[in-house]
This record gives structure tokens, C-alpha cells and sequence, in this order.
């Protein structure tokens, strides 16, 4: 079961209800720390879609960006029309955390859309976060860190968490990333892949139960 | 066939600026900026493109070896923004009155203090009368785009004159968006070689930039003038080229669904787009209301502004810059005193927002509207409105 | 205007040119790309500087050159008195200027979008364009390492704008923004040592020069010309309506710079110091002093403290041309 | 440009008012400006040219037989030829004597 249905543009939470139209635009919202890459992922995303001849926008919060402190990155994808946008993105439909650390720094829930999705790097599992940090909202969930130190040696997760990403919403065919990916990462790329590809497996998306969505 | 790729916009101006062949390229880094001139000089430095990086001290001697650079013939790209365009301000003034065909990139950013690095027209304002051809851009495409054609503006002879592309910073320079790359050999068709007429040529020796007594200074500034008013045909020529080539047109006044409306709101640099979902989404409404987007903003499109609004009743201009104590935004007060002469009834109503990078949302432009018709019926002790300021 | 064409100086023989005497001239060339009818005013050592220059300079040149005297006195439209390519721009940005053009014809060149070549780019500027507000643009330009040759042509003070001091103007003197009064001497600040910043950017090339001694100006100029990489050349230009001093004596307050070691020859080749003009005894720095107006408040006290520190910053110019000469000469010859 | 100053018009401007004639400031006559001017004592001249040298205005000459002559068109009095000849031959006299 896919939480977005990428080619209608639709996101079920079972297989009869749908969840958010993304018909028009779907805005995705990256939280890690300076250093981590969540702006090279939003990057690598939009270029995907571009690939794909969709819209994309993909920008970093704007300003200083200092190595360590928590930063955030932006991507709109639309399927069929140009993005007329330049605003920045408060009510994302998908909040993506590289870094499991930010969930209690930062409010990664902010301003997200009521059926949106919150893919997180964790170990943990599904009610342990929902507990833990009141997130209500569905949740996507994939051990990007242990993937990516088995996978690049560093646990650097900014490639391994576009996979997950893919895997919760199915925006993009993940093959459609392959090209950026080369072109950016070079010697290094092919490892990068096989990241993406193991967090795309490995990605658990649990869903809301259709009573707990406010519609 | 090219096919359209993401890549952030700062990247493919560098591109542009390879594929234009440039000669000498000297900047000084500053943010939003420095993403172009990063990338232009891992071009050189991997043998992209063949030219000279000039990694200089200062914006003051950035545009001052352009200068040089320029007058002995070579092609020359520089790009700034905000606190470095201020410190170009009397460089600028040299480069058009000599007729040095430079082609910068400014990524519009405000001015301190506070500091701010971040987005708005500030900058762009404080240089409108420095005598260079501006165009400002909405998206990606149309910076690469006119990148090119501003290198065919400048060098060509009837014009002879510097071109500022102005870009939103962060919100346009750091924006990662479809962009297709024109091939190299549809340039080099379209942009043939910089032939300066009169360069600093030891086999022909000229002197440049001479001592003009009162008895003949008004003289060079009414050359001047001229010139830079008769340039408005070869941009929109080469403009008119650059579509039939490049399948993309543009014009110095572009209208969104403003047939005949009653409404219309005014806007400069890539918040059109958002104005123009807001646009949509009030038509969908029922609301009578469209958009102007002002390209070129210098030479003054009077007669398409004149226009665009020939039949509307109220005009809403938005700027994001501010005339302290004078009378709102530099825009609006153009727009007026370009309108007043044509005798319309035409009620304008001026906004300024969008300063130092604070975001203006589609729900916030439908708010501007909204309110500017409220005023232009009601009226407003102001001579303009601040959007979005907390009181 | 004269009508025998004679060589240009700088292709005799070294042994003939190791002479440097005033009164020993040798063939200059007539030909004078520094035009007459220059509007500099009666007695110019300055414009004298500038002529010079030119004939070493040669013709395949260009020069951008600073808002200052030089400039206004050249270019007044419809008129040049240039003879070479020429741009001025602004006060403070030559350097930039410059190095503008090098990289200009440096890509051009390799693009094969010129045929000019061995151009060398020129900065000309006075104190005030070079010791101050030209400073942070001769200094980058300097740095980056680009093959050109500034000459900074020093008259010791803002003299196109009404004599007002610059960081350049000799301590003591009076100038309309340091003028000497009841409690000042005028000018409360030593010269600033431009040729030591140039040298300290570790360039080929740095010398003083005057033209009061023509030869030796004009070699550095042609030695400045054939180096490779950036050049600076500090010229000391007597100013008689800044200087207050009758305009024939131009060329001789000139020479008392040299002969008293307030303004000594030398030149710094990769970092070596060589003394142009090493004279046995110096002369008292009163006889230079008392022919121009500028100076003649100065009290016998303030007077002593100038001979003291010109006698003992001689001393030290001569150390540095000793230490030089030991390592470096053999160097140098082979 | 053969118009004056006062006459040109804009039109009459090249690009930028470059001035494409070299040296055209020759014909600006700073003779003008001389309250005194050289005389010359031949018989001493060694012909060494000292004063062509070191003449600002670049306005000295050698006549026929060589010897070194002001022009007066550019000639403006400054005396340096006659303070720095080192056998004595130029005088400067004061204009209209």
C-alpha cells in the first residue's frame, strides 16, 4: 500500500480512502542540521521530478546556514502545472527529519497538513513516537542511519532518506533519481543508490486509521 | 533537443555565462550572489569555459576591471547584490556613460542596517538612474534567457550600453527549478562575437573618459539619454529574435489575464508568480482583477505601461523597495508620474512589502488587492500602504 | 618636434648605462607620446614625470589613469594629449582598472580574438589615488599578480583640488587641511612609506624615481615595462604651486630630494635592495627645505628632528642594500 | 574634431565623446600662459640637450645647426631650461621687454 498514489496524484489511507488531492501541488518539508545535506536531498528530489517532466521547486530555508544547527530545505512538486509560488512552504503535506535527534528540538509537525505524512530516520517504532512526541499525523518510518553507515560508512542519511521518502509517497519512480545522483555524487554515487533502494524496502509507512483523520 | 533539468538558478546563469563565451568575469562573493560566481569559477577552473576569473578585493574594483576588461574589447560578466551594488554605485555611473558593454547579475537584496542578506528591490532602486539597461526577471528561465540576450544588447553598436538582469536573491538565486539550457551552436548564432568599435588599442590610440568643462557636459548627457532611450527598439528586436530562435518571447510589459479589467495589480521580480496564483484564485472567484508584471525597467516602457492599464480603474502597485520620506514605493511613484501625463482617471494605490526577504503569500497578494480597492474607494490619509507590518 | 629621430636610450649597451649623472644625457627618443599644449601648471615636474615616462613606456601600452592633476591637465574634451591608448575612470580605482585590461587581452589573446601582444597595462595615479583612496585597489591588484606596471607620481598632497594633505605629505609641511597655525607645525604625520607596502605584496619589481635624474627614471620605467608580473614605480614629483617654490627650481628641489636622503633612488628587485644613487655624504636636509614656501614656519627644533629621522631611515635603506647585495649578487650576475 | 568645445554639438560626440585624434592637445596654445620667456647665448651651447630633457612642455627644438630652441606656441615661461643649462646660455627675460 502506497500513502500517495503518484500517477492519479491521490494519497489513500486504505485502499478506498482518499486522503489528500496532490492533483495540484504537493509541498515537502526537510528538517536536519546544517552539514547533513537536507538541501542536496530537497536537490535531488525536484530534479527527479524534473526528470519525470513534472513542476518542481526544491530551495533551502534562506540565509546563514552554520555546520551543526538545524536547517531546513523545501520541495513543491507539481505534476501537471508550473508552480506559481515563490512563498516559502508553512503547511507541507510531508515533513521529512534526517536527523532522529531534531524530533526533540524542533516542532516537525509545524504548520503540517492535517492528512500529511512525517517520514522520520528512527529506530524506533511507530506508537514509541507517537508517544513520545505527540505526532498524530501518519508516519513513515526507516533506520536511514544504520543504512547509510552499512551502505556509505558515514551516517550521513541525506540520500538514504530520499528512498524512504519515494517509498512513503511515491511522488517519483525512484529510478528517476538514479541520473542526479551520478551526475552529483560521481565515484560515490552507486553506493548512494543502493541506499536509497535498501531505505525504499525497508521504509515502514503506518497509517492513520480513517476515524482519527480529521476531514 | 534539450530537455529541461532541475538545477538551482545561481548554477545555470553560470552556465549562461559559458555559454555566452565570456572573457573576463571579475567579482567579489556576497550572499545571495555567490553561488554564481562559485560556479563560474569551477567552470574556469575545470576548463568549461575559457576566460579570466578575477577573484578581486572589492564590488568597487569588481566593476572596475570590468571597466578595463570592457574597453579593451573583451567580453565581461560580473554579478553582485545589495551592500556590493552600493559600493559599485559610482563604477556604475562610468560604465554607461563610457558605453561599456558589461552584463552583470544583480541578485536583489536589501539594505542594511539591520543587516540583511536577504531579498528585495533596495538595491535595484538606489542604482535606477545610473544609466544601465535593467531588466528584472520572474523564474529561472527567463534570467538564463536574458543573460543572453543582455550580452546581445549591450554589444550591439547602436547600443553600447551596460545590462543589469536583476533576480530575486534566495527566492529566485537559490531556487532549484526546471531550466533548459539553449545549445552552444544556437548561441554562438544568436550572440556572434563582442566587436567593440572603439577599443583601448595600442594600434589606434584613443582616449576614454575625458575632463568635460559646463561647455560640454550637457552635450555627453543628452548623447547619453538618447541612447539609452533608442535601445528600447534593439531590445525589443533582440527579444523578438530570441523568441523566433528560442521558441521563448518576451516583452517589457507583460499582462495576466487583464483583459479589460477593472482591477489590476502591478508587480516587479519573481513574487509575480506568486500574484498570479493569487490572480487565479480570485478569478476562479469571480473577482475583476489581472496583473502586470514590469520587465524593463530601464529605458522606461511608457508607452506599453500606458497601455496595459488603458482600460482599467484602479491600479495597485506593489514595490518592494522604499522611498524614505518620499512618496511610497520607487515604482509607484514611476507608474504615477508616467500615467499623469496621459490625462486617465485612473485611481493607483501603492503597496510596499516584501522587504528584507519577508515572504509575500498568495493569500497575502489577494489581501493587497483587497485592500487596495478598499482605498481607492475610501481613500487613505497615506500617501502608501506597508504590507504586513506588525503594528 | 626636433628633427633628428635618435634611439631609444634603453637598447645601448650596459656598460653605457650603468651611468647615471644628470650631466652625462645620452639619445632619448624625440618622439613624445605625452603631447605639448598639456594645461599643467607652469613649472609642472609632474607633467615633466608623465613625459618621461611615455618616451620609456613606448607605444604598446595602455594606460588608465587616475582623477588627479594628470588627468584634468590631458583629457579636457575635445582634446588628449595622449598619444597611446588612454582611459581614466574614477579616483581610486586604477589598479583595477588596469588589471582589467591585462585580463582582458590576456583571454582574448589566448582565444585568438586579438592580435595585440606584450601590451603592458599601465596604473598611473598621484599620491592621493595611490597612498589613500587608491590604496585597497593597488593593493589587490598587486596581490593577484597581474602583469602590470603603477606608477604612483608623488607632489605630497591633494594639489588638483587645492594643496590639502595626503597620507603621502612630509611631515611638517603646510597645506590648507594641515596648516601650519599658532599651535601646529602643519602636517603632524611622517610620509607614508608606499614603496615599503609595495614591497611587502613580495612584487619583481619596485623603485623610486625622479625626474630630475631623467636616465635613471627612464630605465626603471623600461626595466618596469620588461618584468614579468606586477611593477610599481614611485615617482617624487615637485609641485611649485603646492610647494610654494619658484617653478624653475622644479627640477633642482627634485635632485635635493635625492642629495639630502629625503627621497632616495632605489629599486627592490625580488625583494633586493639596491641604492641607485648612493651618495658619500648627504647634504643638510635645510638646503631642500628652505626653497619652498611649505616649510618655512619650521623651527630649528622641528628642523633637527627631520634630519634626525631622514639620516637614520637613509641609514637603514643602506643596510637593506647591503644585506641585499651579499646573497643576491651572485645570483643576479650568472 | 575640428570644432571647438563651445561649438560641437551632441550629435557631434563619438561614442562615450571619445577623443580618437592622438595628441590633438598640441594645437591648445599654452604659449599664452608665458609672463617670460627664453633668450639664448649660443656660443656657450654644448649641445648636450639638458634643457630638451627636462622641459614639462615638451616645447624644445633643434634648429638647423642643432641647437636647442623653445617653441613659443607651447613655451610657458617656467625657466627650468635656463636654471638647469649647465654652461649658461638661456636667459629668461620678462614678456614685452
Amino acid at each position: 500500500m502506497r500513502a500517495f498514489e503518484s500517477l492519479q496524484g491521490r494519497f489513500y489511507g486504505d485502499e478506498e480512502a482518499i486522503v489528500i488531492d496532490t492533483a495540484q501541488l504537493v509541498e515537502i518539508r526537510w528538517h536536519g542540521r546544517g552539514g547533513q545535506g537536507a538541501v542536496t536531498s530537497a536537490e535531488l528530489l525536484a530534479q527527479a521530478a524534473i526528470y519525470e517532466d513534472k513542476y518542481a521547486q526544491a530551495f533551502p530555508s534562506f540565509g546563514p546556514e552554520r555546520r551543526g544547527a538545524p536547517v531546513q530545505a523545501f520541495v513543491r512538486i507539481s505534476h501537471n502545472q508550473p508552480i506559481r509560488n515563490r512563498a516559502g512552504v508553512t503547511q507541507p503535506d510531508v515533513v521529512v527529519v534526517l536527523d532522529p535527534g531534531l524530533l526533540s528540538i524542533v516542532d516537525v509537525t509545524s504548520g503540517l497538513k492535517k492528512n500529511g505524512i512525517v517520514v522520520l530516520n528512527t529506530t524506533k517504532q511507530a506508537e514509541q513516537i507517537r508517544q513520545e512526541f505527540g505526532i498524530s499525523s501518519a508516519l513513515a518510518m526507516v533506520d536511514a542511519t544504520t543504512i547509510a553507515r552499512e551502505l556509505l560508512g558515514v551516517p550521513i542519511t541525506n540520500t538514504t532518506m530520499i528512498g524512504a521518502v519515494v517509498r512513503a509517497t511515491e511522488l517519483i519512480k525512484l529510478e528517476s533519481l538514479f541520473e542526479s545522483v551520478r551526475r552529483r555524487f560521481a565515484r560515490l554515487a552507486e553506493r548512494n543508490i543502493e541506499a536509497m533502494k535498501r531505505a525504499y524496502e525497508e521504509t515502514v509507512v503506518e497509517e492513520l486509521a480513517i476515524d482519527q483523520i480529521g476531514r | 533537443m534539450p530537455s529541461k533539468i532541475g538545477m538551482e538558478v545561481s548554477v545555470a546563469i553560470g552556465e549562461a555565462v559559458r555559454l555566452a563565451n565570456a572573457d573576463v568575469i571579475a567579482a567579489y562573493p556576497i550572499t545571495p550572489q555567490t553561488h554564481i560566481v562559485e560556479h563560474l569559477a569551477e567552470l574556469v577552473a575545470d576548463g568549461k569555459l575559457d576566460a579570466e576569473f578575477m577573484p578581486v578585493e572589492s564590488e568597487h574594483s569588481a566593476m572596475s576591471a570590468c571597466l578595463g576588461s570592457a574597453a579593451v574589447g573583451a567580453r565581461t560578466f560580473t554579478a553582485t547584490a545589495g551592500q556590493g551594488l552600493e559600493l559599485m554605485h559610482e563604477v556604475l555611473y562610468i560604465a554607461s556613460s563610457m558605453r561599456l558593454p558589461i552584463v552583470m547579475t544583480v541578485v536583489n537584496r536589501a539594505l542594511s542596517a539591520p543587516l540583511s542578506v536577504w531579498g528585495d528591490h533596495s538595491d535595484a532602486m538606489a542604482v535606477r538612474d545610473t544609466g544601465w539597461i535593467q531588466i528584472f526577471a520572474e523564474n529561472g528561465q527567463e534570467v538564463v534567457d536574458n543573460v543572453l540576450c543582455a550580452f546581445r544588447i549591450a554589444e550591439d553598436r547602436r547600443v553600447l550600453l551596460p545590462v543589469m538582469v536583476h533576480l530575486d536573491g534566495f527566492h529566485l538565486s537559490h531556487m532549484i527549478e526546471p531550466i533548459l539550457l539553449p545549445e552552444q551552436g544556437e548561441v554562438d548564432q544568436f550572440l556572434p562575437p563582442n566587436q567593440y568599435p572603439l577599443p583601448l588599442d595600442p594600434n589606434k590610440p584613443v582616449t576614454m573618459g575625458d575632463f568635460g568643462p559646463p561647455a560640454i557636459y550637457t552635450e555627453t548627457k543628452w548623447a547619453q539619454e538618447v541612447n539609452l532611450r533608442q535601445a528600447k527598439e534593439v531590445i525589443l528586436q533582440v527579444w523578438n529574435e530570441f523568441g523566433d530562435t528560442f521558441g521563448r518571447h518576451y516583452t517589457p510589459v507583460e499582462c495576466y489575464r487583464c483583459e479589460d479589467c477593472r482591477v489590476l495589480l502591478l508587480t516587479m521580480g519573481s513574487f509575480s508568480e506568486t500574484a498570479m496564483s493569487a490572480i487565479d484564485k480570485m478569478r476562479s472567484e469571480g473577482n475583476d482583477v489581472g496583473l502586470i508584471r514590469l520587465r524593463l525597467w530601464r529605458p522606461f516602457p511608457f508607452d506599453e505601461i500606458r497601455q496595459a492599464v488603458r482600460n482599467a480603474e484602479v491600479l495597485i502597485v506593489l514595490d518592494r523597495a522604499l522611498s524614505f520620506g518620499g512618496p511610497g514605493g520607487p515604482v509607484c511613484s514611476e507608474i504615477k508620474s508616467a500615467l499623469y501625463q496621459s490625462g486617465r482617471k485612473l485611481k493607483i494605490v501603492g503597496f510596499v512589502g516584501g522587504l528584507g526577504g519577508r515572504d509575500i503569500s498568495i493569500a497575502g497578494f489577494e489581501e493587497i488587492i483587497n485592500r487596495g480597492i478598499e482605498i481607492s474607494e475610501v481613500g487613505s490619509p497615506h500617501e502608501f500602504e506597508i504590507f504586513g507590518v506588525r503594528e | 618636434m626636433a628633427k633628428k629621430a635618435i634611439d631609444v636610450g634603453r637598447d645601448l649597451p650596459p656598460k653605457i648605462r650603468q651611468r647615471h649623472a644628470v650631466y652625462a644625457p645620452r639619445p632619448v627618443t624625440t618622439k613624445e607620446n605625452f603631447a605639448q599644449g598639456n594645461r599643467a601648471c607652469v613649472g609642472c615636474a609632474e607633467a615633466l614625470a608623465v613625459r618621461l615616462v611615455c618616451k620609456a613606456l613606448g607605444d604598446n601600452v595602455i594606460i588608465a589613469m587616475a582623477t588627479g592633476c594628470m588627468e584634468i591637465v590631458s583629457s579636457q574634451l575635445p582634446y588628449t594629449s595622449w598619444r597611446v591608448p588612454w582611459i581614466h575612470t574614477l579616483f581610486e580605482n586604477t589598479a583595477a582598472v588596469a588589471s582589467g585590461f591585462e585580463a582582458g587581452l590576456k583571454a582574448m589573446s589566448r582565444k585568438g580574438r586579438t592580435r595585440l601582444e606584450n601590451v603592458k597595462a599601465v596604473g598611473m595615479a598621484g599620491d592621493g589615488g595611490t597612498a589613500d583612496i587608491g590604496l585597497q585597489a593597488l593593493s589587490g591588484a598587486l596581490e593577484r599578480g597581474h602583469n602590470f606596471l603603477y606608477i604612483c607620481f608623488d607632489n605630497e598632497a591633494y594639489m588638483n583640488t587645492g594643496i590639502q594633505r595626503s597620507s603621502a605629505t612630509p611631515y611638517g609641511a603646510s597645506t590648507t587641511t594641515s596648516p601650519a597655525g599658532k599651535v601646529s607645525i602643519g602636517q603632524l604625520t611622517w610620509k607614508k612609506n608606499m614603496p615599503a607596502i609595495a614591497v611587502a605584496h613580495d612584487i619583481p619589481y619596485v623603485a623610486t624615481a625622479c625626474p630630475s635624474y631623467p636616465l635613471d627614471l627612464m630605465d626603471k620605467v623600461a626595466k618596469a615595462v620588461a618584468t614579468d608580473g606586477p611593477a610599481y614605480i614611485h615617482i617624487l614629483s615637485v609641485c611649485p604651486t603646492g610647494w610654494r617654490c619658484p617653478t624653475e627650481l622644479s627640477v633642482r628641489i627634485g635632485r635635493l630630494a635625492v642629495e639630502t636622503g629625503i627621497f632616495p633612488l632605489y629599486e627592490v628587485e625580488n625583494g633586493q635592495y639596491k641604492l641607485n644613487i648612493d651618495l658619500p655624504k648627504l647634504k643638510p636636509v635645510t638646503e631642500y627645505l628652505s626653497l619652498q614656501g611649505r616649510f618655512r614656519h619650521l623651527s630649528d627644533g622641528v628642523i633637527n628632528k627631520i634630519q634626525q629621522r631622514v639620516t637614520a631611515e637613509y641609514a637603514k635603506l643602506k643596510e637593506k642594500a647591503a644585506s641585499s647585495l651579499v646573497p643576491a649578487g651572485s645570483q643576479k650576475d650568472s | 574634431m575640428t570644432k571647438s568645445e563651445d561649438e560641437l554639438t551632441w550629435k557631434d560626440l563619438e561614442i562615450a565623446s571619445i577623443v580618437t585624434e592622438p595628441g590633438s592637445a598640441s594645437k591648445y596654445k599654452t604659449g599664452d600662459w608665458r609672463s617670460q620667456r627664453p633668450t639664448y647665448k649660443f656660443k656657450k651651447c654644448i649641445k648636450c640637450g639638458l634643457c630638451w630633457i627636462f622641459c614639462p612642455q615638451a616645447c624644445i627644438y633643434q634648429d638647423d645647426e642643432g641647437y636647442f630652441v623653445a617653441d613659443l606656441y607651447h613655451c610657458y615661461g617656467c625657466g627650468i631650461c635656463a636654471k638647469e643649462c649647465p654652461t649658461g646660455v638661456i636667459t629668461m627675460v620678462e614678456e614685452g621687454e
